[in-house]
């Protein structure tokens, strides 16, 4: 339906509207989370990420240098320095000596802080402390003022993530693992839903029912009894149990009863004369199913890819099982993983690797997109 | 690249190294598995580097987010590493029991006993029945963690005049104060997403300890007394008093278990101050803000004993790992003797987050002061004792005991909460 | 040699029945057309005859081997789908050679025997499309085209001119009579709701309905000897006029009287004991002429023109309820609307169905009007 | 670098490469074992009938081989631990089943478990079917679509990271860090706890799966919406349907069967999820569902196999009557035959 | 009301055109029927009326009111689709009242015209199938209801007869032109390939060539007086003949020779400029007779013979290279395949066209044969 099919201006307007809600719903928690890491570690706990790019008015500490850096003019002993560091460019409208009492004085003014001694903090975190006294103090005095900070943004996070050692290496084992998961898969179950749906052989209606149910058996239910065969065969055969052909199958394994059931339905509704049309032509099943049936399954087998691209691509745990974690197997999710603090904090790693993974992932849901085509059989068979 | 050059620095015992470089193991591989991602496994390879490159064996470390799932699908399935490092001795409890593991050599349990700080409990904790029911050593531990640590601002402290408390009861009046004064004294979160409530375990396990003979604590984490002996309900009130009023925690009640424990301490360095202090183990100093400097920013005391029962000394509560043998073999076993060595704690003690019970390790090899101090509390300790809710059974200490102390915290009372957790123990007996 | 033989062929969709038995010899080389009323199973025999649908009951043999159980592709056929069934994702000319290319021919043979074929169907300038971007018509030949250029030994067609225009379909037809005559050992059945279509295509035309074979003969039989009052109805456009009648006389030459007590004299023979008994009545439209004297069959007033050019078609309401008696009279006949017309026919162009609907059968030798 | 590339496009091409062949090579020897072309007529059938008879497991053979050592043979496994004691030693009978159904967490997953199986296939389903359809109305719907999709591109563990920030909790009266408690605030209510409060907290989890999960459903359903002619809804138009009805009345029923196929697919999903409920809850406040629970006696803390396959047979029972009603649904329509 | 004004309508695909500028008036209560050669933009011109494709240039007006923009379901209109369009998954007689329950019309109302609909169109017994249980024919005839139901302002008909047998196809053209007297205010647009439909159902005839008009008007005028060679050629069927010739006198009636050098002298007008140009010259096959005398127009061998019944078309081969002459004698006239035929017609009949194809107009008043 283009939208010519003459929708009036506010039908087509609300259109935009309601498409605009949802993607706003459906964004705002990963923008967040974008924002967040960029966002500078500390900032973060302290005000919402969707304040992030206003200026915000904080109250801080700081503290002056320690009686080393004193000098003394006119009989007095001054301390002078900045409570921020070179460039920042920030504006201080408080100050205060107590925590209690953060913003206890003007920027400007001087507080007395006792037997003589002053402190002047300025708007541009300047301050003089002076004293009639030589300093003693070895740290220097704490300062709490109250600034605008502007907002202050840091790609540190994913200088870390996307320069860490072997990255590279696993994102190619990452690429290993995944394009024959994802391609095996859609082969075998391709041809499984083509005879599932157009071949008649007995058996075949159980066998629909074994695949749905299978569908539901969890993935962590299995990994034991496999890794046992696995290792098994690795003995029997003197080779290594864990190898990429060992986790292509374990992934085509788990991902098969979707897959056949996906494209069974799929294939089972093409229309039927076309499939006639190609057995009079004197195609074999196989000429139909390579010829016919694969290109006209474009959509629902980019679908499907997409899929299970996606799964392989953030799953940890097979790759764990079946292909090790030794440095020249790990996959990318496990090198990310491997970033991250063993208490599990670092949340900071997580949200960029969070958006390092996605990258490579959408790259592949946008390249797969333009199969989903309109009207595929457009024009094979009229009749409604 | 090894972290420090070997010879050059006085603090490390050398000697140790030219020892295990009369252990040859070219050619051989060993796999360890461990619980360290990020920074704190590159603290782990540190050490490690220095067996592989002394003996010549090729080291596979790795871990995982889930290692605790995947132990026990690598020991189950047949294909496990030589070296198995876990957290919680009640999974390597279980997994003995199952027969997936090696026993330690003869002496090394004797090893332990002498040479760590309150060796015997360090013993007592990584011996497990196997399959047949026989008892055997498992767990080497090394690296520790200290959990009665109690952190505040000193500067905060001095500017409203506040002392460091010397006992319980001090530091129950400095809690009043600090309110009276119209500020929070603590900073409790519990949140640890699937594991939300093991910091509240902490505090009842460091209550039990100040409150409790140390063999009381050992039969409560055995259930040899039930949970709801009113030993352990008297524990769980007084922390309970804590953390459900809302005058003394940041942010009310409501906060407590909805606050995530990385977050909470953030509230010491807030300005003004949102709370004076916070409990939780050494670990905790890494989610200080960024440029926190340990001693002067910010620093810790002994969450101090009750002066009412003299008898119990300074009790200490603590964590740590242990090592076991999934898969034996000649480098594993060599690997377990270069625990032994003072030499593989100090490469760790002399960077950051480990602390170590071997006395003969040379205490001036601890990095900086905060951790030396630690090391001290944990080296004088009278007793230790090792997280209780890791010693129990998994469903329970990292179960039902979770569950139950957030429902503490939403107000549920302390006897209710202990009999629950107490049903939970038997189901599963 | 491409004999194909039904035996009692029958097809039903559960217990739908759909083909109630059909027996049916046609020769190597015959040209079939089949037709009937829409859903009579045209279709579904078609289908049946190509594999497509495996028969319920019945035997079906094909250059006299059994091919019950024989795949499509084995029965050396090709069709033509009423819906077409292009593959929608080749373009026209991938859509043409791809039975080639399955059976292996040489590139140069597949392009050779397209081209050709897209030249008869006028597609040659599509070829590189595909078929969403093409009309009805042009989709149509795309799946004549496909047929044509597999050299069947037996070819199906199921209304493959449904969708061309008059001058297109005029060429097609001719084309597909102009290969069958250049193919005179292919056999080519054909399904066609065009009476000039079935008229001068076939060797023999199958009236199916409901699933029955009505009548089977060549055109001429079929037009000029209809078996019964369902075939007399069917052929012929507009259809025959039907009149209810009572035979009078009976014996060589029979008498009817019809509407309005009108007697007219037949020569078709009945016999005696269908004395008296109501019989149909039938006359075709364009067998009516405008009677100049007192010797007409009908009488009415017209109802209705339609000019056709060079004819018209005039609707006579001739008293009775039903629908009006239709004559197709030259076009330079004035006829006024609401006036009054007699029509009159040869005898010999008049037939009697009992009440049955069963014609009697007319003597073969003309006899000269009564 | 590169030799690791080469080798990797190396290994690549082989697993591929394997497959392909398989297919092609068991097709051409199946061809060359019962020849059809270019032999006598009668052969030539007969060779094909047998073609018939075997060509259908070429097809589904390596299917069904691999799902059988991938997913059968692990069922079967499970369905014996689940009579067997913790360490999968000795045999015990039914006692984990009549354990689990004595057993209070377990009563609180099943029913935590409904809750999620009555919202989140609807939810999904419906929130999918909309966006794609909405979105195919308009020039940037491909890019609406690719942020509905994002999601789905995250790790569970990240996505747990994103929630948590959603739905952060700050003590009324400080300033809200988490985007709902700031709106809540925003709008005068109070801040809550959102994953804390029993019952409810179960549809905060839920709306996480939600959110993941739609992507899902909106790519299955709009590719089946471009299979739909577009004459009926020209003629629909014609007829006066205003899109509301044109969206129920012909184009859904006209996608039903993918509909049900998407609706069984996160049906089966919310039974087997558990990285949510782990991460966020870890099941605590009455939100523990089964595989959570399942997953928790197998590996974590629970370390008794017999129960673990026990729970695991019992989600595995709960898609018995999906299974019945999909298979009734695929004989139905028939698929095809001939 | 529902005048319907097309001002210079244009329609392409990205840069391929396929409307190039209609203008068209049709009045209220018009019939028009739209033919053309297969492709040559009639659906397109029908789906742009209906509003379902977006017109990139030009105007159009409906009862006076500019529709460029305004939604289908909003024209007032309701269309039968060539390829029937029915909605799979519902019955037929939700189908057929889908419109109506949109409309919110009351039950008894939609079954009471759904019911009538399903009757004229014998479709009664199968109310409750869904499409895909019908034959093609079945499946057309539910489009039609479906229309036929809505009673709407301006039906468009494309191709809605194609699938239906030719009793069905007589009997649905008559409802047709009875539902059109029934309801003198609706306008109908039909597209059609059949001749006889466009004969008898139009007012007036737009015959269309690649996207452009070539001419409009009553079907007699079209039949009689083809603006120029396309439509001569189109309109009736089999086609006209067309003689290469050369004009020899030019004057009121005009002399032209042809094949084999013969001259005919024709009561058409030709201006003095066209002397001795290259003209075509046409000659319906149904004006054709059997000449008896010297007075002959064509001279040939008789190729082939199709026989129809009551007519026979009898191709003559008169020597030119391209197709033979067709003439439709009646049936009765004894030919023989290869015998010498000689071939005439009135004057009247015959039809004169320069050499870009356009008509040399005719004397309306019929002259005496020369
Ligand atoms: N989507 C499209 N893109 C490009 N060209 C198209 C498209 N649809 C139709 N056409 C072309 O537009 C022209 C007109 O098509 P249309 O369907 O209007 O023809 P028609 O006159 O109805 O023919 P028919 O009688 O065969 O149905 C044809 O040449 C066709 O190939
Ligand atoms: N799948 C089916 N299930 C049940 N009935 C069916 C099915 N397919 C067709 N029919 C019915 O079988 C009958 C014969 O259909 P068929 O398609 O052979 O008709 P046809 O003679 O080709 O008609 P048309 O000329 O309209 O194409 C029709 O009444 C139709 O409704
Ligand atoms: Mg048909
Ligand atoms: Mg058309």
């Amino acid at each position: 339906m283009a939208s010519s099919r003459g929708k009036s201006v506010i039908g087509r307007f609300g259109v935009h509207i309601a498409v605009l809600v949802f993607v706003a719903i459906w964004t705002i928690p990963t923008l967040g989370i974008l924002v967040s890491s960029l966002r500078d570690k500390d900032q973060l706990i302290v005000s919402g990420w969707w304040t992030a790019l206003s200026t915000s008015s904080q109250t801080e500490a700081g503290r002056t240098d320690a009686a080393d850096k004193q000098v003394e003019k006119d009989g007095k002993f001054l301390i002078m320095g900045n409570l921020f560091g070179a460039g920042d460019a920030r504006t201080v409208t408080a100050f205060g000596t107590k925590a209690q009492q953060p913003t206890q004085f003007e920027a400007g003014t001087a507080a007395d802080l006792g037997e003589g001694v002053t402190l002047q903090v300025n708007d541009d975190g300047s301050y003089v402390m002076s004293s009639p006294k030589a300093f003693e103090i070895t740290r220097g005095q704490r300062v709490y003022f109250s600034a605008s900070a502007p907002p202050r943004f840091t790609t540190d996070n994913y200088r870390t993530v996307l320069f860490s050692e072997g990255i590279g290496r696993s994102f190619i084992n990452s690429l290993t693992v995944t394009i024959p998961a994802t391609i095996i898969p859609i082969l075998i179950a391709a041809y499984a839903a083509y005879a599932l749906a157009w071949m008649r052989f007995p058996g075949r209606a159980l066998l629909i029912a074994v695949i749905i149910g299978l569908l539901v058996v969890p993935l962590q239910m299995s990994l034991i009894p496999l890794l046992k065969l696995y290792n098994g065969v690795g003995l029997f055969f003197g080779v290594p149990a864990k190898t990429y052909l060992g986790i292509w199958l374990a992934h085509t394994g788990f991902g098969l009863p979707f897959a056949i059931y996906l494209l069974r339905s799929y294939i089972a509704g093409l229309p039927r004369e076309i499939m006639e049309s190609a057995r009079i032509d004197g195609a074999s099943d196989f000429e139909i199913f390579v010829k016919i049936v694969l290109p006209l399954s474009f959509p629902v087998l980019a679908s499907f890819a997409i899929f299970q691209f996606l799964w392989v691509w953030n799953d940890l745990l097979v790759a764990m099982v079946f292909l090790g974690s030794g440095s020249d197997q790990l996959v990318l999710t496990g090198k990310l993983n491997a970033l991250l603090g063993s208490r599990g904090g670092d949340w900071e790693i997580l949200t960029t690797s969070a958006f390092v993974t996605i990258i490579v992932p959408l790259i592949v849901f946008f390249s797969l997109q333009r199969y989903f085509v309109r009207g595929l059989l457009a024009g094979s068979v009229k009749g409604g | 690249e090894l972290k420090f050059k070997p010879g050059e620095d006085a603090r490390f015992t050398w000697a140790n190294f030219d020892e295990l470089k009369k252990v040859d193991l070219k050619g051989e591989t060993l796999s360890i598995f461990g619980p360290w991602r990020g920074e704190d496994e590159a603290l782990a390879r540190s050490v490690l580097d220095y067996f592989s490159e002394a003996t010549g064996a090729t080291i596979n470390y790795s871990s995982s987010e889930n290692y605790e799932q995947q132990i026990v699908i690598d020991t189950q399935a047949g294909s496990p590493p030589n070296i198995a490092i876990l957290p919680q001795p009640g999974l390597i409890q279980d997994l003995a029991s199952k027969g997936l593991l090696t026993p330690l050599d003869e002496g090394t349990a004797n090893f332990i006993k002498e040479n760590y700080g309150a060796g015997q409990s360090w013993v007592d904790l990584g011996t497990y029945k196997d399959k047949d029911g026989k008892p055997g050593f498992y767990g080497f531990p090394f690296k520790a963690d200290l959990k009665s640590l109690v952190w505040y601002v000193p500067e905060n402290f001095e500017e409203a005049g506040y002392e460091v408390p010397k006992t319980w009861e001090e530091m129950q009046a400095l809690t009043d104060k600090i309110v009276a004064d119209g500020g929070v004294p603590w900073c409790i979160g519990l949140g640890s997403g699937g594991a939300t409530g093991w910091p509240a375990t902490d505090w009842v396990e460091d209550i039990m300890l100040r409150t409790q003979a140390p063999d009381v604590y050992d039969k409560w984490t055995r259930n040899e007394i039930p949970f709801n002996d009113p030993a352990v309900v008297n524990a769980l009130d007084i922390f309970a008093k804590i953390a459900t009023n809302d005058k003394y925690v940041d942010g009310g009640k409501a906060a407590v278990a909805a606050t995530d424990f990385r977050d909470s301490p953030k509230g010491l360095f807030a300005v003004p101050p949102k709370c004076y202090m916070h409990r939780q183990a050494s670990f905790i100093s890494s989610f200080f803000p960024e440029g926190t400097k340990l001693g002067e920013d910010a620093d810790f005391f002994y969450l101090p004993p009750v002066a009412a029962k003299p008898e119990l000394g300074n009790p200490v509560l603590g964590g740590g790992t242990l090592f076991t043998i999934a898969k034996d073999s000649k480098a594993a076993r060599a690997f377990i003797d270069f625990l032994k060595m003072p030499l593989a704690h100090e490469i760790w003690m002399a960077q950051s987050g480990f602390l170590t019970p071997l006395k003969t390790a040379n205490k001036e090899a601890y990095g900086n002061e905060a951790l030396k101090k630690q090391g001290d509390i944990l080296v004088n300790a009278s007793t230790f004792r090792f997280d209780g809710s890791d010693l129990m059974p998994g469903k329970i200490g990292a179960g039902a005991f979770w569950t139950g102390m957030i429902d503490l915290v939403g107000g549920k009372p302390a006897a209710d909460v202990a009999a629950d957790i107490q049903k939970s123990w038997d189901a599963i007996k | 040699m491409a004999d194909l033989t039904l035996r009692d062929v029958k097809k039903s969709y559960g217990n739908l029945n759909i083909l109630h038995g059909i027996d049916l010899d046609i020769k190597s080389g015959e040209f079939i057309v089949f037709v009937g009323p829409s859903g009579c199973g045209k279709s579904t025999l078609l289908r049946s005859i190509a594999g497509l649908e495996e028969i319920t009951g019945g035997e079906l043999y094909i250059a006299g081997e059994k091919v019950n159980d024989v795949p499509p592709s084995k029965r050396g056929i090709a069709m033509v789908f009423q819906s077409y069934a292009l593959y929608p994702h080749m373009t026209v000319y991938d859509n043409m050679a791809f039975g080639m290319k399955i059976a292996g021919e040489s590139k140069a043979e597949i392009d050779k025997r397209v081209r050709a074929a897209a030249e008869i169907l006028q597609l040659t300038k599509y070829l590189d499309r595909l078929p969403k971007a093409m009309s009805g018509g042009q989709r149509q030949r795309v799946a004549i085209g496909r047929a044509i250029v597999r050299n069947p030994k037996v070819f199906l067609f199921d209304e493959p001119l449904s969708n061309l225009d008059a001058a297109l379909r005029v060429a097609t037809r001719i084309e597909i009579a102009k290969l069958k005559e250049s193919m005179p050992n292919t056999t080519m059945i054909y399904v066609t709701h065009d009476q000039v279509e079935a008229m001068t295509l076939a060797d023999r035309i199958v009236v199916l309905k409901d699933g029955r074979i009505e009548q089977v003969g060549s055109p001429m039989e079929l037009y000029k000897h209809p078996g019964n009052l369902f075939v007399a109805q069917f052929i012929g456009s507009p259809a025959m006029n039907i009149v209810a009648g009572t035979i009078e006389r009976t014996g060589e030459t029979s008498v009817v009287s019809h509407v309005g007590g009108h007697k007219s004299s037949v020569p078709v023979a009945t016999p005696s004991e269908a004395q008296g008994k109501p019989v149909s009545f039938g006359v075709r439209p364009e067998d009516l002429y405008v009677a100049t004297g007192d010797d007409y069959l009908f009488e009415g007033l017209v109802d209705y023109v339609e000019q056709l050019g060079e004819v018209q078609l005039v609707y006579v309401d001739i008293g009775r309820a039903e629908q009006p008696l239709v004559a197709k009279l030259p076009g330079n006949v004035e006829v006024k609307r609401g006036a009054k017309i007699r029509l009159a026919a040869s005898p010999d162009e008049l037939h009697i169905f009992d009440s049955e609907g069963h014609s009697f059968a007319r003597r073969r030798l003309t006899a000269a009007a009564a | 670098m590169t030799a690791q590339i080469l080798s990797a496009i190396f290994t690549i091409i082989v697993g591929v490469g394997g497959c392909v062949v398989y297919y092609w090579g068991a097709n051409k020897i199946l061809d060359a074992v019962f020849p059809s072309r270019g032999v006598s007529g009668a052969a030539a059938v007969d060779n094909l009938r047998r073609q018939g008879l075997i060509r259908p497991w070429l097809f589904v053979g390596p299917a069904m081989l691999i799902v059988t050592v991938y997913l059968v043979y692990p069922v079967i496994e499970t369905l014996r631990l689940s009579f067997m004691d913790r360490g999968g030693e000795n045999f015990v009978g039914l006692a984990n089943y009549s354990w689990a159904f004595g057993d209070r967490e377990f009563r609180n997953s099943i029913f935590n478990n409904l809750l999620w199986l009555a919202v989140v296939p609807a939810a999904c389903t419906f929130f999918g079917l909309i966006i794609a359809v909405l979105t195919d109305k308009i020039w940037w719907g491909n890019i609406a679509k690719s942020l509905v999709f994002l999601p789905l591109a995250i790790s569970f563990v990240g996505a747990s990271v994103i929630w948590k920030f959603v739905y952060e909790y700050r003590a009324e009266g400080q300033t809200q860090i988490g985007i709902l408690n700031a709106a809540v605030q925003y709008l005068g209510g109070n801040p809550q706890v959102w994953i804390s409060t029993p019952f409810w907290n179960n549809f905060f989890l839920m709306v996480i799966l939600i959110w993941i999960q739609t992507g899902f459903a909106m790519v299955i359903l709009s590719s089946a919406l471009r299979g739909i002619p577009e004459e009926t809804i020209e003629a629909a138009v014609i007829d006066g349907a205003n899109p509301f009805q044109i969206f129920w009345k012909i184009m859904v029923p006209q996608i039903w069967g993918t509909i049900a196929v998407v609706w069984t697919t996160i049906t089966i999903l919310v039974l087997k999820v558990f990285d949510i409920v782990l991460t966020m809850t870890n099941g605590q406040w009455n939100s523990q569902v089964l595989a959570n629970l399942m997953f928790d006696w197998m590996f974590r803390g629970g370390g008794d196999f017999g129960r673990g396959a026990a729970i695991a047979v019992i989600i595995m029972l709960a898609v018995v009557p999906i299974m019945i009603w999909n298979i009734r649904q695929a004989n139905r329509e028939g698929g095809g035959g001939h």
